[in-house]
């Protein structure tokens, strides 16, 4: 333990807090996976593996029961937290009661959904009740998202106390590798290992320095070009920077893949600022975009093949599903889409009776193929948006583009007109994913009557305003079903509606990226769960 | 003299009050919302029970006079329990951040250290390079010291520092490995040899905003010693028969640096805020930075904090300026 | 005056240009003239006639550029001024040569006591240090009638009215008993009551000091009462030289008399229609090569346009530089 | 010659005006005094009169001149032009008077517009108060011109490129105008050079005799002014001390303070300034801030008695035409 | 005739001329007019001489260097880098120039009326304190969210941000030159000219539209050249927060911003941006410097 010394972490985008429970930001959460675990995780593969947990509870192994609604856990027996005392049932219990306390605004609040109880049964078991029957049951204490915080630190902090626990909450005490000894917000966390980890022999690294602050290409730059910093998180940038960063041959770079994707979503309601309070709601289908020609014709004009060189290179790959990953859920049924066709786009248009003006852009009944296209401000985007434009300008479809500050357009403020889910645009452009690895809640979130209104205060989550009855017939059998290949199959007909309708249009399957210097050994980059997962077994070559 | 102070002492308050009162309508206007750093799979329905955590709910004017209270009388309150060890708060509510739910004054002050260290130092820097630059550049008006130190400060004003900042790195962090391109906040200076690491990683931000500064800087110095170099009493003093450099550096930097110290003055607080893209670049995380991570975050106590605490300052210098020029000049200061 | 006495400064052939994007302005151009111990030299001329151009030359105060002197000699004691090197003439201004300049509103730094002010020099030239300096200072203030000088040591010029900061400008000339004090217009800003109590002062001090005065204004009255030679200058050049009364009694230039003429009396007879000098002063632009006054000249003939006249002696210590009187000179030469 | 106002009805009837100029101080801006810049003056002046206003730098001539034009603020008073009381007149009618009085100022390089063209300076007063043509202003601007005897060909020049003596004619011109009856004249030849301040003078008392114009001329040549003015007021401190016709007053002064003031100007006559005897009068103008308790001169006057310093003399006439404010003719 | 009285006899010049004359004498100014306009002449008419569309992508030709058929290169989605610096010199220049002349109309309004009226003079005042204590990104956020649409409606996206910005640098930016005039103002209206104006009966309005506005010309001239500087840089300050125009829309600013992270790869990227931007600014200024004195009569009679 201890031996390989000192170890420098960069992120451009520094930590606030360590309580994964008041800020689900990742930054804050990667940061905090040092400190506290989680029942089980995600590996790089996207199993589920024991953590603090003894086993992965199942049906077959009885941890779950069989009429799904209660999952039962088994804690490692001898776990100490970092201040020495045991780890028992009882904190688990206590995170449960924290986070879903009335009135504390808990950030991870809906790993806990549906749960009715979470009660120990004695000191290392755990059994959770939900209240409806739960297919994929490991939503609390699984992942990077659900760790486990110490009862008799934040006893005093529940509900609306929590922000007054500054203490709690730059310091928590953990049963991870490492221990906090100073938290700067924003700026820097000092680490140093934990004497009590479980593990005698980690982490190597006696001393963490976690730094945060400037932009993706200085942090590149620290750890590929100067080698300034051992480990750099999220690089998001063009390859050819990276590229050219990683001809320095201070370290490398490593990427791995999730479920996350870039992609376009098509706004099926009308955004015109002429309705007034109807605009974008389902009241108003969209003058063109309703016209699945048009929707198709779009698809079709992409190079996903070019825009994954420009923008990832071999971080991403184009992608025709919105469900890229865990492999057993990625279908292939539109893989067609990869191939760029222009003029199969416009022949499609032709036949449908959009026909090019004096200007080249089409028209029907008076209504021209013109559209706003809106993203989050980033220079990869930006990108999109620019080689998009020129496609679809082939096609006769003109295009205003437009981009956001990153904190607006994903602010969910109800005073903005800027929120991605407010969707005053014709097609918008952003990432998203599923946590974990089971896709319900994902496609759930598509269901009609969850589309964003004024009347749920733009809170919904379907944003393209889909809506269909198979779609929903087809979700609400999947939440009823236990069995993984009949899971697997609804769950690629329910990536197929959504992609053959061209409701969502995929674009790219994200990984996520990182760089570590060369004498840097053992990482392993998680998509699934924090980066961090393994910081235990990281060492000093 | 005094009189005077007073009474812009006096007028302070009255516009200290409508700037809060307008830094708080701006950016209860301002959009982005502090749940914005949360991932997409969080629900939305989390999202506002969060934001109604951290009591956006209220309506305006009672945000208003709490915050007014928080900042007025609980902060300074606080920082005198902490001064005096006695405790004279009780359990006041503070102004809490919205992102890392502590004191936003406990992060200020945590901030200063480097705020001070770099952009303070390099306002320095670029006052003393600038004065005799300027000095020289006026007394030597159209000399070729002259033309090129007027082309060099137009240039430092004119390019963008988020570019000579990344410059500064490529050619000394990357290529030459001189000086690391991450300041450090954590050093901590104890010895000789962790003092040469503070100054190399100062050095290359100090340079940066000093270049800026020393333009702004010296224009105005030049400016100002053209001005009393055609006065009456510099012949007079010449005929007194003084050295050329008493005559320069006593008689005419007297009254030259009269406005100029008002400049200089002025221009100090933006040492606190105004550093924001040379901070980010190299990630001297300042005061500016926490700004600009908090507009991000939309951490609105952050930033009505933040921007209130560099209104204040500009006032105070302000005021600081007028009677800096007061006891520079005794024809202010016998009104 | 007998001439055998060496003159105290002897300026000799003075030509001062200034360039400016207009060209070279001749302001000084050659100019001739002695001053003896004990003299009062009053100077006229009227505004721009380079009366200031040339006092300032002699101590190489003007700004270079754009001033240049363009030859001459200036000697003083012996020496040539314009010869020395900037530690020599240093040590001559404030020291041996005083200077009042015309506006004592601006010519005093405003930022420094007066008393400060006054001690400089004595500093500078006589060594004296801190009491000692600070007691001639009081000394000095006195001497020129500033009541309740220890009060007033530490004040700042602001603070006294335009009477008391050219009493303060006169002590600071004389702190180091200079052999010559140059006066340049030191009472064009003061009201006359003020200007009778100057004149006063300076009067005493001549009598107690003894030094050499040159004193430039455009005030013949002041001129009448205070000087014992007159110069009267015109464009950069003397047009005419003579003691006080002869120069009042005979003026000979037409400039000159013209001058006396133009200026309306207080007392006795009055004037009906006052006699004026028509056009106005010449721009200095061109090295003159024909007499400067003859535009505004009555007298004025063919020579006048292409001759520039020298200054000769027309009488007994009475020069004039004017064609008029040039058959005269060559009689008595 | 008779007594001038039984004939003549005088044009300006000035009475008790007061200018004061409050004085702020303190943290809240509070008037705490108040400079007598003018204090009760009351004069009168004839039609096609100069009347000479003299006295020290300070003593509130340019100040009351201003006001006899309403250009300041007045305090207190009365100020009658051609029988029409002004001191109470709003801007709007003060600016159908305008045309009749006129100012000509100190510094010919100060209150001439360094950014306007000698024509555009002159026919000002014309584009604000006639409607002409183009034509006629540019004629009348000529016939201006001519009449105060500056090159038409100057026209579309800038006062900086013009002498001191040329700049005071543009002012001179600029007055004309409109051909006003009063023309206030404050230290007109103030800045000029002797050989020029002749010219200007001349040329003042020629368009006066011309347009049978009325001055009010203020300024602290004495000489000049004895030149130039039918009768003079000396002022000291805010207050009129002497007025009277210009040979008696020169002649014989009666009040201490004129006599100080004539005896202090030198006169251009070795013969005669080897003899002169200056009173010499000690010390510095009060501020008129603070004048002195009873007579405003009496901390300077060689000849104050006991009263002098309790009680403030008035201005009383002691012959025709003439009158002082003096204890020593009061009595 | 003599030459005596030359410089009053010579026949009247026109006052163009006269400026003109003075200007030239002025080295830098000439040096730094000519500059500009060749700037001006380049980035207004030269995309009708270089006629490649700014916007157009030729992805197979990305990230070229310096060629016949793209003279500065191409980025990285193979845009032709001199058609974009000229498109982008025309948003640059116009936000530069429009923004200046927002903020020199507002200062110089907010100075004179200090200046002028008296009872004006300290809530003014108050005001610019007021905002100069304001900060600029907030209020810019403020600003875009409040106008940004109801401007695209009227005027369209590119001019509706282009209006805003101008707007929000003008607004942020007049304080400094408020502050100047009303010092000038004050001291200008105390002058004889000023009264002399007043004696003959102009109204107030006049006498600061012919009066003080003509004087205080040179502080204006001095704020405008610092003001087009300052809102140059604000504006490439602002594509590095990320605000500002659409991203496909060029401005000098963007360019240099976009090509910081390509600084090692290509070098000439930054370059081309950077110098245009720091030399326009320089010749503004110089430009300044030669204006103030040619428009001074004062000076130009020296
Ligand atoms: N710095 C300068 N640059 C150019 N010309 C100058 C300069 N200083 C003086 N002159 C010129 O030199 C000539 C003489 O000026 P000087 O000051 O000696 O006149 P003066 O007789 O002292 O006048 P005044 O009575 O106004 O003081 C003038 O024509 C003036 O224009
Ligand atoms: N606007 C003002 N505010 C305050 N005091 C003033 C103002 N104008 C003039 N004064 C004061 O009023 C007094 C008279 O001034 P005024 O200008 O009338 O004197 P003057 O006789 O014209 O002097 P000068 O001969 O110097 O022109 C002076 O003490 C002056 O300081
Ligand atoms: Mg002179
Ligand atoms: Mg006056």
């Amino acid at each position: 333990r201890g031996s390989s010394g000192h170890v420098n972490i960069l992120y451009w985008q520094a930590p606030s807090i360590l309580n994964p429970y008041l800020s689900g930001g990742t930054k804050e959460v990667e940061a905090a996976s040092l400190i506290i675990e989680p029942l089980a995780r995600y590996d790089d593969s996207g199993n589920m593996v024991p953590w603090l947990a003894e086993s992965i509870p199942t049906t077959e192994n009885g941890g779950v029961s069989d009429d799904l609604k209660t999952i039962t856990w088994k804690i490692k027996e001898g776990l100490v937290w970092s201040d020495g005392s045991a780890f028992t049932s009882e904190d688990v219990v206590f995170t449960y009661e924290y986070c879903t306390h009335p009135e504390g605004g808990c950030a991870q609040g809906q790993k806990f959904e549906d749960v009715v109880s979470v009660e120990a049964i004695d000191d290392l078991t755990i059994k959770v009740t939900f209240g409806v029957a739960k297919p994929f049951p490991y939503g609390p204490f699984v992942g990077f998202q659900s760790p486990i915080i110490q009862k008799v630190q934040f006893e005093n902090c529940l509900g609306t106390a929590a922000p007054g626990c500054t203490d709690q909450n730059f310091m928590p005490i953990g049963t991870g590798p490492f221990v906090v000894t100073e938290f700067r917000p924003n700026d820097v966390i000092s680490f140093e290992a934990n004497a009590n980890y479980r593990d005698p022999d980690k982490p190597a690294f006696a001393t963490v320095t976690f730094k945060g602050g400037g932009d993706a290409s200085a942090a590149g730059r620290a750890v590929l070009e100067t080698g300034e910093f051992d480990y750099a998180w999220n690089l998001q940038l063009a390859p050819q920077v990276l590229q050219q960063m990683s001809e320095a041959g201070k370290g490398q770079v490593v990427s791995a893949f999730g479920p996350s994707v870039e992609r376009i979503m098509v706004n099926m309601t009308d955004p015109s600022p002429d309705l007034g309070e109807e605009r974008s709601t389902r009241a108003h289908p969209h003058p063109f975009l309703s016209d699945i020609n048009v929707r198709k014709a779009l698809s079709l004009a992409i190079d996903r093949n070019i825009l994954n060189e420009i923008g990832y290179g071999l971080t991403g790959k184009p992608t025709c599903n919105i469900v890229p990953a865990p492999a057993i859920y990625a279908s292939t049924a539109n893989d067609g889409c990869l191939v760029q066709d222009i003029d199969m786009a416009n022949q499609i248009l032709d036949e449908a009776g959009w026909v090019r003006g004096s200007d080249g852009v089409r028209e029907k009944d008076g209504m021209r193929l013109s559209l706003l296209y809106q993203t989050s401000t980033n220079a990869v985007r930006q990108d999109f948006q620019a080689l998009i434009k020129q496609w679809w300008s082939q096609i006769g479809v003109e295009t205003e583009l437009r981009n956001l500050d990153a904190s607006v357009f994903f602010g969910g403020d109800p005073g903005s007109p800027d929120t991605f889910q407010k969707f005053f645009a014709d097609v918008e452009m952003y990432t998203n994913r599923f946590d974990g690895t089971d896709p319900e809640s994902y496609f759930n979130s598509w269901k009609c009557g969850r589309e964003p209104s004024p009347e749920n205060g733009w809170l919904g989550v379907n944003i393209t305003r889909y809506c269909d009855d198979t779609y929903d017939a087809k979700l609400a059998e999947l939440a009823k079903t236990g069995d993984l290949s009949r899971r697997i199959e609804l769950s690629k007909a329910l990536n197929d509606q959504q992609i053959q309708e061209y409701i969502m249009i995929p674009l790219i399957h994200r990984g996520s990226v990182s760089a570590h210097s060369n004498s840097l050994g053992g990482v392993v980059l998680n998509a699934w769960d924090s980066e961090l997962w393994n910081i235990a077994d990281w060492y000093r070559k | 003299m005094f009189n005077y102070t007073i009474r812009r002492t006096l007028l302070a308050i009255p516009t200290l009050f409508f700037i809060s009162l307008a830094l708080f309508l701006l950016l209860d206007l301002a959009p982005g919302d502090p749940t914005a750093q949360l991932p997409l799979t969080i629900p939305p329905e989390v999202r506002e029970k969060i934001r109604l955590a951290l009591g956006l709910g209220e309506p305006f004017h009672i945000r208003f006079l709490l915050w007014l209270e928080q900042f007025f009388i609980n902060e300074p309150l606080h920082l005198l329990t902490e001064l005096t060890g006695v405790d004279f708060s009780g359990d006041r509510q503070r102004v809490i951040s919205w992102q890392s739910r502590s004191p936003v004054m406990d992060i200020v002050v945590q901030r200063l250290p480097q705020t001070l260290w770099v952009v303070g130092m390099s306002y320095v820097m670029g006052t003393i390079i600038a004065l005799p630059i300027g000095i020289i550049s006026a007394y030597r008006q159209y000399s070729w010291f002259d033309q090129i130190g007027t082309f060099v400060s137009m240039v430092g004003f004119s390019i963008p520092t988020f570019f000579t900042g990344v410059l500064l790195i490529v050619i000394f962090s990357v290529h030459l490995g001189w000086f690391p391109s991450i300041y450090d906040t954590t050093h901590v200076v104890t010895d000789w040899g962790s003092l040469i690491v503070q100054i190399k990683q100062m050095i290359m931000p100090t340079m940066v905003l000093a270049l800026y500064n020393a333009a702004q800087i010296s224009r105005f110095m030049r400016a100002s010693m053209l001005d009393n170099l055609n006065q009456d009493y510099v012949r007079t003093a010449r005929a007194k028969g003084l050295r050329e450099n008493v005559v320069l550096l006593v008689h005419v930097l007297r009254n030259s640096m009269i406005p100029v110290v008002t400049v200089i003055a002025i221009g100090v607080p933006t040492v606190f805020g105004g550093a924001i893209i040379t901070e980010q670049v190299f990630k001297v995380n300042g005061l500016g930075q926490l700004l600009i991570t908090a507009i991000q975050a939309n951490d609105i106590p952050m930033v009505q904090t933040l921007t209130f605490i560099f209104a204040v300052l500009i006032v105070l210098f302000n005021l600081l300026a007028d009677i800096l020029y007061g006891i520079l000049d005794p024809r202010i200061r016998y009104e | 005056m007998s001439e055998d006495i060496s003159p105290v400064l002897s300026v000799k052939d003075l030509k001062v240009v200034f360039s400016t994007r207009k060209g070279e302005v001749h302001a000084v151009n050659t100019i001739n003239f002695d001053l003896n111990s004990g003299e009062l030299l009053g100077v006229v001329g009227e505004s721009g006639s380079g009366k200031s151009v040339t006092m300032m030359s002699l101590l190489s105060l003007l700004p270079s550029p754009p001033a240049k002197i363009n030859g001459g000699t200036v000697s003083f004691e012996g020496k040539d001024l314009l010869k020395m090197n900037q530690k020599e003439i240093r040590k001559i201004r404030g020291g041996k040569i005083g200077f009042i300049f015309q506006d004592p509103m601006t010519s005093l730094n405003p930022v420094f006591s007066v008393g400060f002010q006054i001690m400089e020099p004595l500093k500078k030239h006589m060594g004296l240090t801190g009491r000692k300096a600070q007691d001639r200072a009081l000394e000095l203030l006195e001497l020129v009638g500033i009541p309740d000088p220890k009060k007033r040591f530490k004040d700042y010029p602001h603070q006294f009215s335009g009477g008391m900061r050219q009493r303060v400008m006169i002590a600071i000339a004389l702190t180091c008993n200079p052999k010559l004090l140059i006066a340049d217009e030191p009472t064009t800003a003061l009201d006359v009551t003020i200007q009778a109590q100057i004149l006063e002062l300076v009067r005493d001090l001549r009598k107690k000091l003894g030094m050499a005065i040159i004193w430039i204004t455009h005030d013949l009255g002041v001129i009448a009462g205070i000087a014992t030679r007159v110069i009267v200058m015109y464009a950069g050049q003397i047009v005419e030289q003579a003691n006080v009364d002869e120069l009042f009694a005979n003026p000979q230039h037409p400039y000159t008399q013209a001058l006396i003429e133009t200026i309306p009396a207080v007392r006795g007879e009055r004037t009906k229609r006052l006699n004026s000098i028509r056009g106005q002063a010449p721009t200095t632009l061109i090295e003159p090569h024909f007499c400067s006054f003859h535009p505004r000249c009555d007298f004025a003939f063919n020579k006048c346009t292409s001759i520039n006249p020298q200054l000769i002696e027309q009488r007994k210590n009475h020069l004039v530089a004017c064609h008029l009187f040039e058959d005269k000179e060559v009689a008595v030469g | 010659m008779a007594d001038p106002r039984q004939e003549i009805e005088p044009l300006v009837e000035v009475r008790d005006l007061k200018v004061y100029f409050p004085i702020q101080a303190g943290v809240l801006r509070r008037k705490v005094g108040e400079v007598k810049a003018v204090d009760k003056v009351s004069l009168d002046i004839m039609k096609g009169e100069t009347l000479g206003l003299v006295g020290e730098s300070g003593c509130g001539k340019t100040t009351a001149g201003r006001a006899i034009l309403r250009l300041n603020d007045i305090t207190d008073g009365t100020v009658r032009i051609k029988g029409k009381y002004i001191h109470e007149s709003s801007h709007k009618e003060l600016r159908k008077i305008r045309p009749t009085m006129q100012m000509i100022f100190q510094d010919p390089q100060e209150s001439l517009n360094p950014r306007m063209t000698v024509s555009a300076i002159i026919s000002e007063p014309l584009t604000e108060h006639q409607s002409m043509s183009k034509k006629e202003r540019e004629e009348r601007v000529f016939d201006l011109m001519d009449s105060v005897g500056l090159n038409r060909d100057f026209a579309s020049r800038y006062p900086h490129e013009f002498s001191g003596g040329q700049r005071q004619r543009i002012g001179i011109a600029r007055a004309l105008a409109l051909n006003p009856e009063l023309i206030v004249c404050d230290e007109p030849i103030a800045a000029l050079d002797v050989s020029i301040q002749a010219q200007v003078v001349n040329l003042l008392e020629d368009l006066q005799e011309e347009r049978n114009l009325t001055y009010l001329f203020i300024s602290h040549d004495l000489g000049m002014v004895r030149h130039i003015a039918t009768r003079v007021a000396v002022m000291y401190l805010g207050q009129i001390v002497e007025i009277g016709k210009s040979d008696s007053l020169y002649s014989s002064p009666l009040h201490p303070y004129t006599e100080a003031l004539l005896s202090a100007v030198p006169e251009a006559n070795p013969e005669i300034e080897r003899t002169r005897k200056a009173i010499v009068l000690s010390g510095d103008v009060p501020s008129p801030a603070n004048p002195p308790e009873g007579c405003n001169f009496c901390n300077r006057c060689p000849k104050a008695f006991a009263i002098c310093l309790e009680v403030e003399p008035t201005l009383t006439e002691i012959e025709p035409g003439r009158f002082v404010s003096c204890h020593l003719y009061n009595g | 005739m003599s030459d005596v009285t030359i410089t009053l006899q010579s026949a009247p010049t026109s006052q163009w001329r006269d400026i003109w004359d003075q200007f030239k004498t002025h080295r830098g100014a000439l040096f730094g007019a000519i500059f500009f306009l060749f700037i001006m002449g380049a980035v207004f008419l030269g995309p009708f001489v270089w006629t490649l569309d700014p916007q157009y992508i030729d992805i197979l030709s990305r990230d070229q260097g310096m060629s016949l058929a793209h003279p500065m290169g191409t980025d990285q989605l193979g845009r032709d880098t001199l058609a974009r610096i000229l498109v982008g010199g025309q948003t640059t220049v116009a936000v530069g120039i429009t923004a200046m002349l927002l903020s020199l109309v507002l200062g110089t309004l907010v100075g004179v009326l200090a200046g002028f009226v008296k009872w004006l003079d300290g809530p003014l005042m108050r005001l610019t304190d007021l905002f100069l204590a304001l900060p600029i990104l907030p209020l810019l956020l403020v600003i875009i969210l409040l106008f940004r649409d109801r401007l695209r409606v009227v005027f369209g996206p590119e001019t509706g941000i282009f209006i805003l910005i101008v707007f929000v640098i003008g607004i942020t930016s007049w304080m400094q030159a408020a502050r100047i005039v009303r010092g000038d103002v004050l001291t200008i209206k105390e002058r004889e000219f000023v009264l002399a104006a007043k004696s003959i009966g102009t109204p107030s309005s006049r006498i600061i539209l012919r009066h003080i506005l003509p004087n205080v010309l040179s502080p204006i001239m001095v704020s405008a050249t610092i003001g087009i500087a300052n809102a140059i840089i604000t504006e490439s300050a602002l594509s590095f927060l990320g605000l500002g125009f659409p991203s496909d829309f060029p401005t000098w600013g963007r360019l240099l911003f976009d090509a910081t992270d390509y600084l090692q790869s290509f070098p000439e990227r930054v370059l081309w941006p950077g110098v245009a931007i720091s030399f326009t600014v320089l010749s503004v200024n110089y430009l300044g410097d030669g204006l103030r004195d040619a428009l001074d009569p004062r000076i130009r009679g020296r």
